[in-house]
């Protein structure tokens, strides 16, 4: 199809695409007008009944945790698609080369930013069940400030935990811990995911009781996950650029 | 027995996790081992499950959040024999796949066992699921994984571009189920299926109910591949390795058509009724139509068989949209039957690509003669797929006939068989080619596809032939097999009560338990045997007349064009599907 | 009336997505492309917070301020060295 | 009547779409991909505001507080995890068309067709 053939079938279809997301809509209630009973149930239970603050992590993580699983191995999935791909290209030789371009000054301030990252993704996966937050924020956070070692540090320091042999069991245990968490609820003769352990206390770092337990996991394979895919993405296609014109 | 039903999901996913950890330490072969035993474990919980669900009533909320008052708080997983016989057949064809992948696959694809796997979680947890957004999870979740499958093979552009163009128009699809989740939510504040469903059925079809449903069932048909939503398809069958193409066309593909049928029963009917289902209908016949004729047009093994896939997701979807149960047990009946012999017909293929080093029609003239038994496995999976009177398809097609003449809608019959003969004729043609040498050795009306890299020279091939003559045999069977019928029309009748769903999954009441149907072979009604008989015919004909060498004529290069490979136009297409399906639906419904 | 119960708050948050949505599909050059896109998860951000939705606000904050960009920048950095030769 | 944060979702699905058909580059195009799933962030969490409502969050609040529908927020959240792998996993996927083909133009590659 040449592009104007293709542009004449377009314009008319998606025209019509989007009357009729309009007329639909239209059949919503008035924006800000409705509480919907699924929201207004969870927001009045999550704190009495599991002693969560945060309810967006509760249903996250507790009433509609087995969709978050499905949603940790979407992650896992393309993780993998992704390294499978960008690891069967030829990597060029001569990385070492880009180690002496850092100066002190970056290197410092580099570290300082990979503690803070890592500081800042703890703390959102601790307190993901109290305030804003939980395994996926947390994890992304953890796996920037790693980065930032490629980034501000030097090459070795960098390759040292970007080590796919480190990395891969990682989110391997991640993602599978999370399921075998549910597979103990089975075990203890409750339905899958069942939360084994008390509700714990309100507005601290031990509330959640084992969906907790699910958030540190979810927070593991996120973090892995991610360095992997900055990893391969680096080293695919950064890394060989440096080599050459040093 | 309640415990079983999370496992179809929790064992693959967990041995995929494990081969993933211990890539670095574990052995090919122990790697392996786990692959094919979460995979016969899976098959093995799917198959009891789907014994069960005939006797109980199998409900699994998880983290226990039970309705309170008829209102979900939590996800179900509602088990009906249909959905644990999806989940069979999935894990059934991903044992397959893993096995032939044994010696079939080169060390190139140390994660392929992982990502298989979690495509098969995936369409168990798709085949299972009550919630309207847990659908859309695990429809992400095998995408994802299959986008990745089907890249496998980079440094050629064929597969990337094919991986591509597959993994755009999904995602395109899969983000317009989730508008539409948007949209239920705002109406109905529920994302359980049984709860929308009885929230919607008072309600009349308005603008929200009709676009909703619109968009849910483009969303899905592209998975399913649909006219004009198939485009995709065969790019990226040619291109996927010969395994891969066994999961996607055994079932993956299906479970679009399954995802359309679950969510129109259980949410839908309720409110838009049953005149839903003349559009299905028609989309059906005209796939069917279209897919039948571009096989014809390949000479390309595995786009051939692609687009074979693509007709018989036609007929299926006729038999889901005659809206009855018996069409719909039609439909599933020709899932199975379809689904082994495609997977056992690419296996063949991969075979042929192991030993004569292609898979191209015409480049393998006359390389296949000697070779008996493969010839057997491949014409037996082809005259299986246009269905002779009790061999392969024809029970589907018998079930759909009846549906069809009881809704008054019989003239989409000669379509329906013709495009089944119309497809087998062309694998019937390429077999002759390759195992007979018969026909020329050139014909400039067929298709060439990308280059096919083959496997290791010398590999063994003992255990993948094995495998293709089980899948073959199981698919050529299976309308012969007592009671099967009966049982798949009981299912049905099951699967398409709105009411009875709810009341199960939302109120825990158990419902009456039908009659067992009879273990016997019914007899298919005489015009049904007529068209099998003559649908047999006109492919042997079809292929005949195949042999010889014809010109492209201008509608048939037009009809090429528009399949294009550009991803753009793909985009251009789905868009235009989408608009038309909610315009005539808007006619029709509102 | 379409606008009547919004706040100018919602209002400006809005209008900041809505333009920035064209802004992303029309500029047809990648590397500029990026920095929209990045301003783009920031005006997304904003928005979600106004709808008081702190969760989504960082996730978005999270992924559109550092994993698009590297990801995308890496990419582009990729095609520039293939024209390079 | 108050629908124009639904009208927005509407406008951003719309120009990502067009944004897709017309692409001439695979990065371009994969961030208009992105760009069509956030309307339906927009569109969730629209459906699911309150007027007046805080955010569902009760660390410091006194609980039954009126706030925001937490279950379309945590919707969204699993969404955004979907949209960064997939945009991952096809410019992986684009990438390599790229390196292969020698073009970056979606249009100009004409490996599979018929």
């Amino acid at each position: 199809m040449t592009r104007r053939a293709r542009l004449w079938l377009f314009g008319p279809a998606v025209a019509g695409f989007g009357a009729l997301l309009v007329w639909a809509i239209a059949g919503l209630p008035d924006f800000g007008s409705t509480q919907h009973r699924y929201g207004y149930l969870i927001n009045h239970v999550a704190l009495p009944e599991r002693h969560m603050t945060n309810a967006v992590t509760a249903v996250v993580f507790d009433y509609r945790g087995f969709d978050t699983m499905g949603e940790e191995f979407i992650l896992f999935a393309a993780v993998t698609g992704v390294v499978l791909l960008l690891r069967q290209h030829e990597r060029e030789q001569g990385r070492e080369s880009s180690d002496s371009t850092r100066s002190d000054p970056v290197r410092v301030i580099g570290v300082l930013g990979v503690g803070v990252g890592v500081l800042i993704g703890l703390w959102l996966i601790a307190l993901g069940f109290v305030t804003p937050g939980g395994g996926f924020q947390g994890g992304v956070a953890i796996a920037s400030g790693v980065v930032l070692l490629y980034f501000a540090a030097d090459y070795r320091a960098w390759s040292g935990v970007s080590r796919t042999d480190v990395l891969e069991p990682i989110e391997g245990v991640g993602a599978g811990a999370y399921v075998v968490i549910g597979i103990a609820a089975l075990i203890a003769g409750m339905p899958f995911l069942t939360n084994l352990l008390g509700p714990g206390k309100a507005g601290t770092v031990w509330s959640g009781g084992s969906a907790a337990l699910v958030n540190w996991a979810a927070g593991m394979e996120v973090a892995a996950a991610n360095l992997l895919l900055f990893g391969e993405f680096l080293e695919e296609y950064i890394v060989p650029l440096h080599g050459r014109r040093a | 027995m309640n415990w079983l039903v999370p496992l179809p999901v929790a064992v693959p996913l967990v041995c995929a996790a494990l081969i993933t950890a211990t890539d670095h330490v574990l052995p090919r072969l122990a790697k392996d081992a786990i692959g094919i035993a979460a995979a016969a474990g899976t098959l093995a919980f799917a198959v009891v499950l789907c014994f069960e669900s005939g006797r109980h009533q199998l409900v699994h909320w998880f983290g226990g959040w039970e309705p309170r008052g008829g209102l979900a708080i939590g996800i179900a997983f509602k088990v009906d024999p249909l959905g644990a016989a999806m989940c069979a057949l999935a894990a059934f064809v991903v044992l397959l796949a893993l096995l032939y992948s044994l010696t079939f696959m080169e060390e190139a694809a140390p994660f392929f066992d992982a990502l298989v796997l979690v495509c098969c979680a995936a369409l168990c947890g798709f085949a299972l699921s009550a919630d309207l957004f847990n659908l859309f999870v695990w429809l992400e979740l095998a995408g994802v994984a299959a986008f990745a499958l089907t890249g496998l093979e980079i440094r050629r552009i064929g597969p990337l571009q094919g991986a591509v163009n597959f993994a755009i128009v999904n995602t395109l699809g899969g983000y317009f189920v989730l508008i539409a989740v948007a949209l239920i939510y705002g109406r109905t504040g529920a994302l359980n299926l049984a709860q929308i469903g009885r929230s919607l059925a008072s309600e009349r079809a308005d603008g929200l109910v009709v676009v909703s449903l619109t968009l849910v069932t483009a969303g899905f048909l592209c998975k399913a591949a649909v006219v004009p939503f198939h485009f995709w398809l065969a790019d990226a069958y040619a291109v996927a390795p010969t395994p891969v193409c066994a999961v996607f066309a055994g079932a993956m593909t299906d479970i679009g058509l399954f995802g359309v049928a679950r969510v129109y029963w259980t949410a839908f009917s309720g409110a838009v009724g049953a005149d839903a289902g003349e559009l299905l209908l028609a989309l059906g016949v005209v796939t069917a139509v279209l897919g039948g004729v571009m096989a014809f047009l390949q000479r390309h093994l595995k786009r051939m068989l692609a687009y074979s896939v693509v007709c018989h997701i036609g007929i299926m979807l006729a038999g889901v949209g005659l809206l009855s149960a018996k069409g719909l047990a039609g439909a599933a009946t020709m899932l199975v039957a379809h689904g082994l012999a495609t997977a056992g017909l690419f296996f063949a293929g991969g075979l042929l690509l192991a030993r004569e080093r292609s898979v191209d029609e015409l480049a393998l003239r006359g390389k296949g003669v000697g070779r008996r038994g493969l010839a057997v496995l491949w014409f037996a999976g082809a005259l299986a797929l246009a269905g002779p009177p009790y061999i392969g398809t024809f029970l589907g097609h018998s079930l759909i006939d009846d549906a069809a003449v009881g809704a008054g809608r019989s003239w989409t019959l000669p379509f329906l068989w013709l495009a089944g003969a119309c497809a087998s004729a062309a694998l019937v043609r390429a077999g002759a080619r390759i195992f007979l040498g018969w026909g020329a050795s050139d014909d400039p009306l067929l298709t060439r596809g990308p280059a096919e890299r083959p496997p290791r020279r010398g590999t063994r091939t003992g255990l993948t032939s094995v495998v293709c003559a089980t899948a073959i045999a199981c698919g050529f069977v299976v309308s012969l097999v007592p009671g099967f019928g009966q049982r798949a029309e009981a299912a049905a009748t099951q699967f398409v009560d709105r009411t009875a769903y709810a009341a199960v999954v939302l109120d825990g009441k158990t419902v009456a338990r039908p009659p067992r149907p009879p273990v016997a072979l019914e007899p298919s009604s005489t015009s049904t045997l007529l068209y099998a008989s003559g649908a047999v015919l006109v492919a042997l004909a079809l292929a005949g007349y195949g042999l010889r060498p014809h010109r492209s004529t201008r509608p048939v290069a037009a009809i090429k064009a528009a399949h294009s490979g550009v991803v753009g136009d793909y985009v251009a297409w789905l868009t235009v599907g989408t608009a038309l399906i909610g315009g005539v639906w808007a006619l029709m419904l509102h | 009336m379409i606008v009547a119960t919004l706040v100018p708050l919602q209002l400006t948050g809005l209008a900041l997505v809505a333009l920035g949505a064209p802004a992303i599909a029309f500029t047809r050059d990648p590397l500029r492309q990026i920095v929209v896109a990045g301003l783009y998860s920031w005006a997304l951000a904003i928005l979600f917070v106004i709808f008081a939705a702190p969760d989504v606000a960082l996730s978005m904050i999270v992924v559109g301020a550092v994993g698009y960009p590297l990801v995308v920048l890496v990419a582009i950095a990729r095609t520039r060295k293939g024209k390079d030769e | 009547m108050s629908v124009l944060p639904y009208v927005v979702a509407v406008w951003v699905c719309v120009i990502g779409l067009i944004g897709i058909v017309t692409s001439r580059n695979f990065v371009h195009l994969a961030l208009c991909l992105t760009l069509t799933q956030s309307s339906t962030y927009v569109l969730l969490l629209a459906v699911g505001y309150f007027n007046g409502g805080g955010p569902p969050i009760f660390k410091g609040v006194k609980p039954g507080t009126t706030a925001v529908d937490p279950v379309v927020q945590s919707l969204a959240l699993t969404d955004i995890v979907v949209s960064v792998t997939v945009l991952a996993l096809i410019l992986a996927l684009a990438l390599d068309v790229q390196k292969q083909a020698g073009t970056d133009d979606p249009d100009e590659v004409h490996e599979l067709s018929g």
